[in-house]
């Protein structure tokens, strides 16, 4: 009565995002050699950090079928916060301490709504993207600030030889990995994503798991949003702008269903991320068409998730239980 | 027991308000109240006419966006459907390039071709959704920037006016618009209320496994959804462009929050099976209604983004109100 | 008996938006003893046991807990005070191991720290799962399980907080007869072991072969009580409904007609089933019995066009229709009850109309654009309404999901009374429906024979398909493995043939 | 779960706060209306995204301010359809005037169309209309030009130094016209001095720092001997040189390694840059003079006076050499003295 145990097939289904990603870094490698040096591979890296550690946050709130649309207008009200400390003389520990208790705060807006007041995340994370851009416009007055050396060397500085984001980016992973996979709350998300109502009977504090979800998306945009600045030296007034589209991506081409229940931080959303990044910077090593980025990249997203649903029709076809041994 | 009383009829009342499909129409009529003494100029013919002109295009967009809610999916390429149909219709019809340069039949051609582009987008989205059973929220948004990056790299970034005048009439005069919003939402409306197409529409968004094991193909119909989506979307571009008397492929590109916006303080819901044109139609007018007397008192575009925010946070509050207020948990 | 009993109810009172749905419910559960409760759907059973588990909390009235006042404000302080509850639908997780589902709010940590110590984890649940005689691995996820091992891992979640009072409601309606037997045998050592259980099920022999003491509930009130040998079936029966049923099953009028409604022929699947050959004629009652997972739902579900067959034809009033989709199929007179009424039955949120017409949509369309003819389409909703004898308070614009069960399954069954179907297939179509509403499902389906539908019903309970069909066949290991008419009908032939043929691992 | 009435009154408080916001902004605008002659004058801009039309929005703001006009603003956010419903929300309140940025010069052709029916006058700040009946007043730096000329300096530079370049452009928003202008003043440039400089990278922006920054340091990756950039705007500046820190190629002007570095705008990080000696050139729009002539075009039309349709902004191109001499009337050198 057991399924079958794990045949080729079903190996090479499991593994198909990897062999996907492999694929799209083989074919830009063979199109443009430079792509596939370790600088380049790097620097992919570094610029895909602040798109993965967003979409860490994102695949929590993901796993427990909720959506956060307002991620891109946390960082940019945090980096507008910042930089007005910044410019206004205060020190940097300050700065990065008030973008993160953006981030927290914001998650935590979220979170009473969702919960307390049960209204559906798409909505809530919708009307905080608004609320969130209009309140940072404001306070920038849609100028453009840059941001003192100290905050660029932030992202320039290496420890052992590690840049810092890409420091950064292992801890985040690494904790996130860790709590999903190996402590009782991180459990206890993907009950509440694969059935609310019986992981409330089952006596899960399902609001506090709700709640804490969306505070560690809010933080973990923050924390997106300083390491992309890191890099800009500048505030601009599209900064962040369709971050939550990106993050989203970049979890559902790691394996991280919509629905709730399924995916995971470590391969699937660092992939999904990565991934990205290299479909921009291969186009750009390879010198192609600007017109034709948007086009292409929405290509590759199309044909990652169909991958991704043939691969799970199949996956379900093959791991169906059998009531009877037939040849 | 007279305060119980007198509390559960403040209730019964209160839930009757809540409940009736008006519901949003008395938000408007009390946002109104309110809000005119204030704003110069608001209970004028002319901002009436105004406030028409901008509603149209939008009501169309949205009951698109409501059909495709009605089945339980979503549609976020909605607004690169305007602009990539904005610039076919241009390229077609347009005085010095277009081969249908200055032929009598520029205008009705040219308009089925935008319902054409229209509608290919909708129905790849339906086919990559129902076929390959890819989720409409990936679909749709790999769309949006597909088809924006396809219509702006098809005209280089250039807008194209010339434009015949018969159709910019379309969308320009506002007669001509009022019509055309009507027929199609009394078209919807009549489609979702009466037909069996409606019917299946709300049956799939409720619980597709059962509509399917009922004989109802799901299939066919949600595809039928998004081709109807991109359709109106197409109608919605035919509006604009005759507004702007020019093809641009950036059309619209920022409307994407408002037509989801207002369709859902209409009262449809995001998770299928509940919506209807009278309600999108109430909440493109709250929505319209707010955006221009916050123009008109010349607020900033920052102070309006906020607003709209907390407008839209304020509605589904009330939404949430009423499905509490509503039949009993047992 | 000298030691407190093991849960007290006293004067328990419940109110939902001003309906009394429990009134001054008063009774106790001794240790060691296992205590039946039985009453129709919306009896109150489910709303009392809520309260018990914590999910609810009464309006008035106390429960004592082993001697201790005890008032749950939720399930985690229930379980704190060694109350357990296995809900009819599994409160399982598919996404998660079988260890992870046991532990969920339990996880053994290491030391102070908050990561799960996974080795004392796999200890721990090696040790249940053994425990409740189920051999699997902890790390297995869920979804891979059977029904009744999902069971057994309900249990297991029970004892892993040393409860000392266990409710199982409905625990057998998706076990086999195995199964159930293997069930029982444990809950009997549980009992041994001093713990004390809440029996919650309508089938009435499952009651008396385990409990110990029964009471039953009416309307919200306690109605009888006392120990099982004290009440026949007949009266527990009548004591349930306030009245006394003469008789569980219809009378039959009708007989099969020379008409051949269904044919099945060769009809095989790799890994499912295996040369399905068998008829329905016209007026005809055919039933078919199984274990759970024999394939009997699976073999149901290719008949009706929604999963695939590699091999074998259909036929259906003489058109052989293999290889069509469901939409064709129902188009030539097939019609399908499924056992899971939430996904494939009913849509829950829409109006009791609108998942009354969903079927004969097609019938009511006029003209070029389809449009649905009012008046006719409204005729045909009270038509059917008064065929399924449905509830009389419900409105037509309500939605199904506040109906009781058994009112829900006249809905899912009455969608197909307008098109005279001519086979219907229904797969349990009396699970979890109560006593009462049971009759007259029966009565809706032999007046369906009587009207010329070939019927083909699908239930685990043999009593029932004793009780109504013409013919039973018997399905195991995905083959058909007997075909008995009405004078063969025998409990334990129909079960010998049912009972897989070689064990397989 | 919370009672419903308690919730209900928690939204009602929610909703008088939003209508005491709107309350109390509404007598701001009526108390300013109150005066006798002054003018009412409409401004509406597309965007406020980059400083640029931040300065040129202020410096309207002051010079209506000095001359005892009232201003009612709207922003569109680059949207044509809702631009234009802004400005007949300013022709319905009857405005003596009206500033427009229009998104492109055609989308606007109906927004003056209606201006001109209600008899309102209408001046376009730095972007101009297509050719057509409609009539406008224009007051426009071109963009083609500037940016030619610009990049003709750093052209003459990059022929100094005698080596080959390789060159980079960061290209704006594709469907922004300043920007396709700019593009094609950079290509008209860079023609038929190929044998000087090559352009090896194209970069889309869409306007957007962080797409400047991460395509600029990959395309510094895929050609690491790139030392000729030029941006579409100035705004991008910071971006560029977080890039070419990162690469270690930021040099000042002079030192070996130094990038050749080219804008456009002349704000306030271009004068900065400037002075330390890190950018060449970046051609200047005289965001003063523009707004001036705005208004100005705005009171002699109501008056009757003709003004002819197309008021030129020469701008001028500031690089080291000048810096001294142009600096005053650099509107980035006024803003960061602020």
């Amino acid at each position: 009565m057991r399924p079958r145990p794990s045949s080729p097939g079903i190996l090479v289904l499991r593994q198909a995002p990897l062999i996907l990603f492999a694929a799209i870094v083989l074919l830009f490698g063979a199109l443009a050699p430079k792509f596939l040096t370790a600088d380049n591979a790097i620097n992919v890296l570094i610029q895909a950090v602040p798109t993965a550690i967003v979409a860490v946050g994102m695949t929590f709130v993901l796993l427990t079928a909720g959506v956060d649309l307002s991620v891109g207008a946390i960082m940019f009200l945090g980096g507008a916060i910042a930089g007005k400390l910044l410019v206004g003389g205060q020190p940097l520990p300050l700065a990065l301490g008030a973008i993160l208790a953006v981030g927290v705060a914001f998650g935590a807006l979220n979170a009473v709504f969702v919960t307390r007041l049960r209204i559906a995340p798409f909505i809530v994370t919708l009307a905080l993207l608004f609320i969130g851009r209009g309140v940072a416009l404001t306070i920038t007055q849609t100028r453009a600030m840059n941001l003192p050396d100290s905050f660029l060397q932030l992202g320039a500085t290496r420890i052992a030889g590690v840049p810092l984001p890409l420091m950064v980016l292992g801890a985040v992973v690494l904790t996130a990995q860790v709590v999903l996979m190996h402590t009782p709350f991180g459990r206890q998300i993907y009950a509440v994503g694969n059935h609310p109502a019986n992981a409330r009977r089952a006596g899960i504090r399902t609001q506090r798991i709700l709640a804490a979800v969306y505070i560690i998306c809010g933080f973990c945009a923050a924390l997106g949003g300083i390491l992309s600045l890191a890099q800009l030296g500048a505030v601009s007034p599209k900064f962040g702008e369709a971050y939550e589209f990106k993050a989203i991506a970049a979890a559902v081409l790691g394996g991280t269903s919509l629905f709730g229940g399924r995916g995971a931080v470590f391969p699937g959303t660092v992939l999904g991320a990565v991934l990205i990044q290299s479909i921009e910077t291969g186009l750009v090593i390879l010198n192609a068409d600007p017109y034709a980025y948007p086009v292409v990249t929405a290509a590759v997203i199309l044909i990652a998730v169909l991958v991704d649903s043939v691969r799970n029709t199949a996956l379900s076809r093959l791991t169906q239980r059998r009531i009877r041994v037939d040849a | 027991m007279s305060d119980a009383a007198t509390a559960r009829s403040w209730r019964a009342t209160a839930a009757r308000v809540l409940f009736s499909d008006y519901f949003v129409l008395w938000l408007c009529v009390v946002y109104v109240a309110v809000v005119a003494p204030f704003t110069p100029g608001f209970l004028t013919l002319e901002n009436a006419g105004n406030l028409l002109a901008t509603l149209l295009p939008l009501f169309v967009v949205a009951l698109g966006q409501t059909l495709v809610l009605i089945t339980g999916g979503i549609d976020l390429s909605v607004t690169s459907i305007i602009g990539l149909c904005s610039i076919t219709g241009a390229l077609a019809m347009n005085d010095d390039t277009g081969w249908l340069a200055r032929s009598p039949m520029a205008m009705p051609v040219g308009a089925g071709v935008m319902l054409a582009a229209g509608a290919l987008v909708g129905g790849f989205n339906g086919t990559a959704i129902t076929r390959f059973r890819m989720p409409p929220f990936i679909v749709t948004l790999a769309s949006m920037m597909g088809v924006s990056g396809a219509a702006v790299w098809l005209t280089q970034s250039k807008t194209i006016n010339r434009l015949p005048d018969a159709f910019n009439a379309l969308g320009g005069k506002t007669t001509i618009a009022l019509v055309i919003a009507l027929v199609v939402g009394i078209s919807v409306h009549v489609m979702l209320s009466r037909s069996m197409f409606g019917r299946w529409l709300y049956a799939v968004g409720h619980n597709a496994r059962t509509a399917r094991v009922s004989g109802v193909p799901v299939n066919g119909v949600i595809l039928g959804a998004y081709i109807c989506s991109g359709v109106l979307a197409a109608v919605a571009a035919i509006l604009y462009t005759g507004q702007a008397e020019t093809g641009s492929p950036v059309l619209g590109q920022r409307i994407l929050l408002d037509v989801i916006g207002a369709t859902v303080i209409g009262g449809t819901s995001l998770f299928g099976g509940r919506g209807k044109v009278l309600w999108t139609l109430f909440g493109v007018l709250f929505l319209k209604l707010v955006d221009n007397s916050l123009n008109l008192l010349s607020l900033s575009l920052f102070t309006l983004t906020i607003v709209k925010g907390v407008v839209i946070l304020l509605a589904a509050l009330l939404d949430s109100l009423r499905t509490r207020l509503g039949p009993a948990d047992r | 008996m000298t030691s407190a009993p093991a849960v007290e109810f006293q004067g328990i009172d419940k109110n939902f938006s001003g309906v009394p749905v429990l009134r001054a419910v008063t009774f106790s559960v001794a240790a060691g003893r296992t205590l039946g409760l039985v009453g129709e759907n919306g009896a109150g059973k489910s709303t009392l046991m809520n309260i018990l588990g914590g999910n609810l909390r009464s309006d008035h009235g106390r429960m004592v807990l082993a001697g201790q006042p005890y008032a749950p404000g939720h399930p985690t302080d229930a379980s704190r005070r060694g109350v357990a509850f296995i809900h009819q639908d599994l409160n399982l997780f598919s996404n998660l191991t079988i260890a992870e589902n046991i532990f969920l709010t339990s996880f053994p940590r290491l030391g102070g720290a908050p990561w799960i110590a996974q080795r004392r984890l796999h200890t721990r649940t090696t040790q249940l799962l053994h425990d409740v005689g189920l051999d699997l691995a902890p790390d297995t996820p869920v979804e891979r399980l059977s029904t009744g091992e999902c069971q057994l891992v309900e249990i297991a979640r029970a004892l892993s907080v040393d409860a000392r009072l266990i409710i199982l409601d409905e625990p057998t309606t998706s076990l086999s007869a195995r199964e159930t037997d293997a069930l029982f045998a444990l809950l009997r050592r549980l009992q041994a072991q001093g713990i004390a259980l809440i029996y919650i099920s309508h089938i009435l022999e499952h009651v008396r072969q385990l409990c110990h003491d029964v009471v039953v509930l009416r309307d919200g009130a306690v109605v009888a009580q006392g120990t099982i040998a004290t009440f026949s079936t007949a009266a527990l029966i009548s004591a349930m409904v306030g009245r006394s049923l003469t008789q569980l099953y219809p009378t039959r009028h009708g007989a099969a007609t020379g008409e051949m409604a269904l044919e099945v022929k060769a009809v095989s699947q790799p890994g499912i089933v295996r040369a399905i050959d068998f008829t329905v004629r016209r007026g005809e009652v055919v039933g078919m019995f199984g274990l759970m997972g024999a394939g009997r739902s699976e073999l149901a579900r290719i008949l009706f066009g929604l999963e695939p067959h590699a091999s074998g034809e259909i036929s259906i009033a003489g058109q052989p229709l293999a290889h069509a989709d469901a939409r064709r199929r129902i188009e030539h007179g097939l019609a399908f009850v499924s056992d899971d009424r939430r996904h494939d039955g009913l849509c829950l949120h829409a109006s009791i109309a609108d998942n009354l017409a969903l079927v004969s949509l097609r019938s009511h369309a006029r003209g070029k654009f389809k449009l649905i003819d009012r008046t006719g389409w409204q005729r045909a909703i009270s038509r059917i309404r008064e065929a399924v004898r449905l509830t009389a308070k419900a409105n037509d614009d309500q939605p199904v999901q506040t109906l009781s069960g058994g009112n829900q399954q006249k809905v899912a069954l009455g969608k197909w009374l307008l098109m005279s179907p001519a086979v219907l297939i229904l797969d349990e179509p009396t699970r979890g429906v109560d006593v009462g509403a049971k009759f007259d499902l029966y009565q809706l389906m032999l007046d369906l024979a009587d009207r010329g539908s070939g019927l083909l019903v699908i239930s685990s309970e043999i009593e029932e398909l004793i009780g109504i069909c013409d013919r039973i066949l018997v399905m195991s290991q995905g083959e058909i493995r007997g075909n008995f008419r009405r004078t063969e009908f025998n409990r334990e032939t129909l079960l010998t043939a049912a009972l897989p043929r070689e064990t397989q691992t | 779960m919370t009672h419903p009435m308690k919730f209900f009154l928690r939204v009602c408080l929610l909703a008088a706060c939003t209508g005491l916001v709107g309350c109390q902004k509404s007598e701001t605008t009526s108390a300013g209306t109150a005066g006798a002659k002054p003018l009412t004058i409409g401004v509406a801009f597309e965007t406020l995204q980059t400083e640029y039309w931040v300065a040129g929005f202020e410096a309207i703001k002051a010079d209506l301010k000095k001359r005892g006009h009232t201003m009612l603003e709207a922003v569109s956010d680059g949207d044509t359809n809702r631009q234009f419903d802004q400005v007949k929300n300013f022709i319905t309140r009857k405005v003596d005037g009206i500033i427009l940025v229009p998104k492109d010069a055609k989308t606007c052709l109906p927004i003056i169309k209606a201006a001109n029916a209600a008899n309102v006058p209408i001046v376009l700040f730095n972007r101009p209309a297509d050719k057509s009946d409609a009539k406008s007043v224009a007051v426009v730096a071109d963009n083609f030009a500037l940016t030619r000329e610009t990049v003709a300096y750093l052209v003459s530079e990059a022929k100094k130094a005698g080596r080959k370049h390789k060159a980079a452009i960061l290209i704006g928003d594709l469907g922004d016209i300043n920007a396709i202008g700019r593009r094609d003043g950079f290509d008209a440039a860079i023609k038929g001095s190929e044998s000087v400089v090559e352009v090896v990278a194209r970069i889309p922006t869409e306007w957007n720092q962080e797409k400047a920054q991460a395509g600029l340091v990959n395309a510094l990756q895929a050609s690491p001997d790139i030392n000729f950039i030029f941006t579409s705007s100035d705004f991008l500046l910071p971006s560029i040189v977080s890039a070419l820190k990162t690469a270690g190629k930021y040099h000042q002007i002079g030192m070996p390694g130094h990038v050749i570095l080219g804008g456009f705008d002349g704000d306030a990080t271009a004068y900065q840059l400037l002075k330390d000696g890190y950018l060449d050139a970046t051609g200047v729009q005289d965001v003063y003079f523009e707004a001036a002539q705005c208004i100005q075009a705005v009171i002699d039309l109501r008056a009757g006076r003709t003004v002819p349709d197309l008021i030129r902004d020469p701008g001028f191109v500031i690089h080291q050499a000048n810096l001294q001499q142009k600096a005053a009337q650099m509107w980035g050198a006024q803003m960061s003295k602020k």
